[in-house]
């Protein structure tokens, strides 16, 4: 009998966790679907390489998507090295717990901040403060802020996980710190930085919030000649496309498409990371 | 030559110090830019006048109540817990406990996709579907409120609790399981009274991570939430989150004016309350070690 | 003759395609000590976690042959396991107490199975005292089993196992990760609880299995090459292998 | 600025459509200019029109006497462009029985003074508020043509577009809500304000009491393409865009 | 009478308040295999890690006493370790070959100091012969080490100190993660090696110690107990905790 209950609970709870499960994949499903059914009817060669027309109406998003891949680019190419060399400080050189600790405590800070504060941020100092104005440079470095911290705890666990007899290999056969780290410790942690900051480019590309303020325009037709032009942005132009404009019978359907195209980006960019990751996973000796 | 090596490492050591200090720098800006241009609400307003509940910053003379627009954003956040808790720590478990490692090598990096949604897309699937479709189920005027924006919220920090739970639960010494099960315990009794006790603070520190993310959203809930400035009495009602007011309002306020620095206040407040989980979540939940 | 508490017929085990265990026919005399010994990788603990079905765990395990707990096979199907696991105690290399209170940590088998309070109390201060701990922890029950140090831990884990009340015990290299005196100190009680309950232990270290064990049984490869009294294997080994290996040529 | 060849517009998102579209027909007319539009609200619009950070800054509502006086301190003369009419009008669900209401009622309905049809000698109905986001350029007319800046009720549904209203207005039987005139469909019904009824005529002699003007802002009187570009705006052209977008035109004879 | 390598006088170490290392003082003697064996946690490895100074990678180190390589005490302030540590060849319990080539990980030591390639290619061929690996490697540098078995990934590892052509070669527990073949092979090669290098080896295996040592010291709580020739510690050692170690009696 009691054997029974015990039984009955065990049957009961497995299938509770499955109905969560399923549910949770079916959100995603659906989701998925609605974007990509009703986006993908939106969805031409014309629609990517061509400029809007007609009040937004018509025509494609092909200035948002460029403005987008250069706000991705540069963000990430300024974040980069500051993340990966934070990142190398935290873990070979620091010293002092207090200050360890307090980096810490910013780079978590500042991974837990909204990203409208930085959107404050930019348009403060960037934007105001440097004279940047509306700009694909203050966008850009906006950014950049925002996954810096991103890309420094990834490129951090990625280093920590290199084993340990790597290291003490090196320095037992002579090697400086210094070379160590660059000869063996990033090396190693390569693939796992890279396939972290690839992810990072999927989260840059689909922020919204941070470049409200300081690099967004609503219509152009002009792709930027440098980086003080402003540029339209495709999850901008998605916000844009909603809550703005005067056809929404029109918008929306091409908001949808542009989703699909943002969307496209971000998970084939994420997957193929994921992807490499898990390959990495695989095949690791150590 | 010995100098010359010396040298070198010294160079690249600075380097990363610097690099280290730049980051302190982007958070310390951060900071003195939002006290900066938020304290001076202050020069306008007192303190319990901000802590009020009317949220009229364009009438004459303006109100600067906070409290419509701090009831809103944890409404909204709490309510996309109570959605997102039990699938994300509900799937969580299934993976980490059940699922064969086929299901789990297809499922866990479809949910860490899920995690790089972008928000903006997440809010064109509330406006432009799910609101349309609660109006219809609910029979209720406007499908742009709080429980939308709830929905939408939740659905999107699933995944952030599911994996973070997902690693806790994983990190559970498999020879915790190995201890209960040869006791004659069930797979379930097992997970209930040995794993899930043992990866509480991961578990609890993944809710946590899930509040700050969903209180400091911002397109979501400009997009879906409705953005009346109420402390609403039902769920069905819109309401107008901080982070829709600054992002929301910024445009329309001039440089230095007493709504400006409003709008600086609420950020302060919004980086107070993420800056404090966040910080729950690191130093309590999960403890992270140097 | 003594009783036999495991008999295994022609008993063989995968992972996957790997074949780990060969043939295994052994029995495992009741209210004796049997030592498993071996080269690392030879097999033993999985031999041993074949006994409580523990190697169910591993996914694409497969089985052949039978593993006779008195008269019943244990992997005949529709058992029911988490009795049988009931029935047989387990004791892992490294302690492994739940991260609850002392007390909690004995009671648990009991609990989950639904017993009244007074009998899980009064099984917990029998175990304790079973496993000599209780003088140690009795005006502490509540504390965390954390606080207690290795070698208690891993008597907490033998009072635990008993708890159940188990006509046979399952003990993987139970010392290696302990100091010398905890080490005497589990050894003994070994020694002491084998008059209540059948023990079979994995160990690595060869004088432990000569001092304590009635029979051992020496693996290698996943086959048994040697098994029989400790008295006779230790001094007369038959097998060239089992002898080298007495003499510390690999391992 | 030399040969300049790009037009750079910010401002208020109520222009945003306007600008948006003569700039693309302009372009399409001047293939060798390029003319950027971003939106920001209509301080944003003003405020960068002081700084010389753009070329042309929309606005909803007047520069402010403060905003002027500053600007003349910096020795900087703004020169306004009146490009369309805005004109508000209020609607009502099809079922719903009144036709007329007056500003003072309006104002009550919604600062919660009034909460049922019925004390305006309608059926006996709750009303169900329903007003724009507070960004949106149509609130910012409403509450200071109607609610003259009071609190407005705090329990009104905020929409996000003009559209949302429709919609809502038409699903809804207790609904009152306000849109563009270029929005009023046979799905809703459109009163009368203090006897006015909105119509093109009415709003563009200000004779409909909840209307306003739409402008754009240069720095001094516009020169080169800034002045081909606004003069596009304002030329019967312009004038047929700017009523595509949902707004009136400016009267033909009034140009400034 | 043979010339001594290394001597310690009255080496301390403390972790932090652990005081690990007690007194220690013995010579280690040129061109011939000391071994150090002793109970889990005894502080071999320590003592072994402090000759070529890689304790100093674990915070809050101390040290009082010195360590004399040939007439050099490499704890004098203001030394380089990176040149200690190049003179001073070592091998870790786990084979830890880097994720490169074969010839990459042979190569290592001698490129961060920028030596010559004609040099270099040099040094890996004849480290690689020295370490029994040239001939199952030679048509084959250029393949990732981790291709490699165990055996011979630890073979790797060797001729990777080899290289930097140290004259003392300290190997902790090399074979414990091995099988008896790629055991006996290190054995037979660290015997080979002797004419060439001295060498120091942590062993948990009392008969590998026995097997190839020339010298052995017996740890025990972080101090020497016993040191001397490897024939008289084994068969009349002096001290009553050397004997109930070599019985197996702890660890
Ligand atoms: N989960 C698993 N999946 C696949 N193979 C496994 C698994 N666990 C163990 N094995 C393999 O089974 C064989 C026997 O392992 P087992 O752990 O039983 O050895 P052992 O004799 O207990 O060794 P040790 O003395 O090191 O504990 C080994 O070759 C091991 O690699
Ligand atoms: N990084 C460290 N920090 C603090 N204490 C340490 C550290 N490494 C080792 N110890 C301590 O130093 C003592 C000696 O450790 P050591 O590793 O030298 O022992 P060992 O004799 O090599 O043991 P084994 O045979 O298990 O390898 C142990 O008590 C250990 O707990
Ligand atoms: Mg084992
Ligand atoms: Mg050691």
């Amino acid at each position: 009998m009691k054997i029974n209950k015990r039984k009955i609970n065990q049957i009961i709870g497995i299938n509770l966790l499955r109905f969560f499960l399923l549910c949770t994949l079916l959100f995603i499903i659906i989701f998925l679907y609605i974007i990509f059914s009703k986006g993908g009817k939106v969805i031409s060669w014309e629609f990517l390489t061509q400029s809007p027309r007609k009040f937004m109406t018509e025509g494609g998003i092909f200035p948002a998507i460029v403005g987008t891949f250069w706000l991705t680019i540069l963000s990430i190419a300024i974040a980069f090295p500051f993340g990966i060399f934070t990142a190398i400080y935290m873990t070979n050189y620091a010293k002092s717990n207090l200050f360890l600790k307090i980096v810490r405590i910013s780079v978590n800070t500042l991974a837990g901040t909204p990203s409208i504060i930085y959107g404050l941020f930019g348009l403060t100092v960037f934007v105001r403060f440097f004279g940047m104005d509306v700009s694909m440079l203050a966008g850009s470095l906006t950014l950049a802020i925002l996954v810096l911290p991103v890309i420094i705890n990834n490129t951090e666990e990625a280093i920590r996980n290199v084993p340990a007899d790597f290291i003490k290999a090196s320095l037992a056969l002579g090697a400086t710190q210094k070379q160590t780290i660059l000869r063996v410790i990033i090396p190693t942690a390569l693939p796992a930085i890279l396939t972290g900051t690839i992810i990072s480019i999927g989260r840059v590309a689909g922020e919204t919030a941070p470049i409200l303020f300081t690099a967004a325009t609503f219509y152009t037709r002009k792709l930027p000649q440098s980086v003080m032009d402003e540029v339209m942005a495709l999850p901008y132009q998605i916000y844009a496309l909603l809550t703005e404009g005067a056809h929404p019978e029109k918008q929306i359907p091409i908001a949808y498409g542009t989703a699909v195209v943002l969307l496209s980006f971000v998970l084939i960019v994420s997957g193929i990371a994921i992807l490499i990751r898990y390959k990495m996973r695989r095949n690791r000796k150590w | 030559m010995k100098s010359m090596k010396t040298f070198n490492e010294k160079l690249f050591k600075s380097i990363t110090y610097l690099a280290t200090l730049f980051t302190i720098l982007c958070l310390g800006g951060i900071i003195i830019t939002i006290f900066s241009e938020g304290l001076p609400i202050l020069k306008y307003s007192k303190l319990n006048e901000l802590f009020g509940i009317a949220w009229h910053p364009t009438s004459f003379p303006p109100e600067f109540g906070f409290l419509p627009l701090i009831a809103g954003s944890i409404i909204i956040t709490i309510g996309a817990l109570i959605i997102a808790i039990p699938f994300g720590i509900g799937s969580a478990i299934y993976i980490s406990e059940i699922a064969g490692n086929r299901t789990k090598e297809i499922i866990k990096p479809i949910i860490e996709l899920l995690a790089g949604i972008p928000s903006v897309v997440y809010g064109l699937f509330g406006m432009a579907f799910l609101s349309p479709f609660l109006i219809r189920i609910f029979r209720i005027p406007t499908g742009l409120n709080a429980l939308s924006a709830s929905i939408i919220l939740g659905i999107m920090v699933i995944p952030i609790i599911s994996s973070m739970s997902e690693d806790a639960l994983s990190a559970v010494p498999k020879n915790l399981r190995e201890a209960s099960l040869a006791l004659g315990a069930t797979k379930w009794e097992t997970i209930i009274k040995v794993v899930l006790p043992s990866a509480k603070n991961g578990v609890v520190g993944s809710i946590t991570l899930g509040f700050g993310r969903a209180i400091g959203e911002t397109m979501v809930v400009i997009m879906v939430a409705g953005g009346a400035a109420q402390i609403p009495s039902s769920i069905f009602q819109p309401v107008r989150p901080m982070t829709t007011a600054i992002a929301a309002e910024m445009g329309e306020t001039v440089n230095g004016s007493p709504h400006f620095h409003a709008l600086f206040a609420i950020s302060i407040i919004l980086f107070l309350i993420t800056f404090i989980t966040n910080f729950i979540t690191e130093f309590v939940f999960l403890k992270r070690k140097n | 003759m003594v009783n036999k508490h495991i008999q295994t017929n022609d008993f063989n085990l995968w992972f996957g395609n790997k074949h780990i265990l060969h043939n295994i026919s052994i029995p495992v005399y009741d209210k004796k000590i049997t030592a498993l010994i071996g080269p690392s990788g030879c097999g033993k603990s999985t031999l041993l976690r074949s006994f409580n079905r523990m190697n169910d765990l591993i996914p694409e395990t497969k089985i052949k042959g039978k593993v006779m707990l008195f008269d019943d096979d244990i992997y005949k199907p529709k058992i029911d396991v988490t009795k049988i696991r009931a029935q047989v105690g387990m004791v892992f290399q490294r302690p492994n107490p739940f991260p609850k209170s002392i007390y909690k940590n004995v009671a648990y088998g009991l609990e989950i199975r639904g017993e009244k309070k007074s009998h899980i109390d009064e099984a917990v201060e029998r175990s304790l005292r079973s496993a000599w701990l209780w003088n140690e922890v009795k005006d502490r029950l509540n504390d965390s089993a954390f606080s207690l140090s290795g070698g208690q831990q891993q008597r907490l884990c033998i009072a635990r196992a008993l708890a159940n009340d188990p006509k046979i015990i399952l003990l993987d290299e139970p010392t290696s990760a302990l100091d010398p005196q905890s080490t005497a100190k589990i050894e003994e009680l070994c020694i002491e609880l084998r008059d209540k309950v059948t023990i079979l232990i994995v160990t690595h270290n060869i004088a432990q299995a000569g001092r304590i064990s009635d029979y051992t049984a020496f693996m290698y490869l996943g086959e048994i090459i040697e098994f029989g009294e400790t008295k006779k294997v230790f001094t007369v080994p038959k097998k060239k292998q089992t002898e080298a290996y007495l003499n510390g040529v690999f391992g | 600025r030399g040969k300049k060849s790009t037009i750079t517009i910010a401002g208020s998102t109520t222009v945003l459509p306007i600008a948006q579209a003569t700039a693309e027909v302009f372009m399409d007319k001047n293939p060798d200019i390029n003319i950027s539009v971003r939106g920001g609200g209509s301080s944003v619009g003003i405020a960068s029109i002081m700084s010389g950070t753009v070329d042309i800054g929309d606005a909803s509502r007047h520069i402010k006497n403060k905003e002027l006086a500053a600007a003349r301190k910096s020795g900087i003369n703004i020169v306004e462009h009146i490009v369309a009419n805005d004109g508000i009008t209020i609607v009502l669900n099809n079922s719903n029985t009144i036709d007329a209401l007056t500003l003072s009622q309006l104002k009550d309905i919604y600062t919660g003074k009034i909460q049922n049809w019925k004390e305006l000698g309608g059926k006996n109905m709750p009303i169900v508020v329903v007003s724009r986001d507070v960004s949106s350029g149509t609130f910012e007319v409403f509450n200071k043509l109607v609610l003259k800046n009071a609190k407005g009720l705090n329990s009104a549904l905020m929409l996000a577009s003009n559209n949302a209203v429709v919609t809502t207005i038409s699903t809804t039987p207790g609904a009152i809500g306000y849109v563009g005139l270029g929005y009023v469909t046979d799905k809703i019904k459109a009163v009368s304000v203090d006897g006015v009824k909105a119509t093109e005529k009415t709003i563009q002699t200000k004779e409909y009491p909840i209307s306003r003007t739409l402008q754009m802002y240069t720095r001094g009187i516009p020169t080169g393409i800034v002045k081909q570009y606004i003069d596009f705006v304002l030329s019967p052209e312009g004038q047929d865009i700017v009523e595509q977008q949902g707004f009136i035109r400016i009267m033909d004879d009034k140009n400034k």
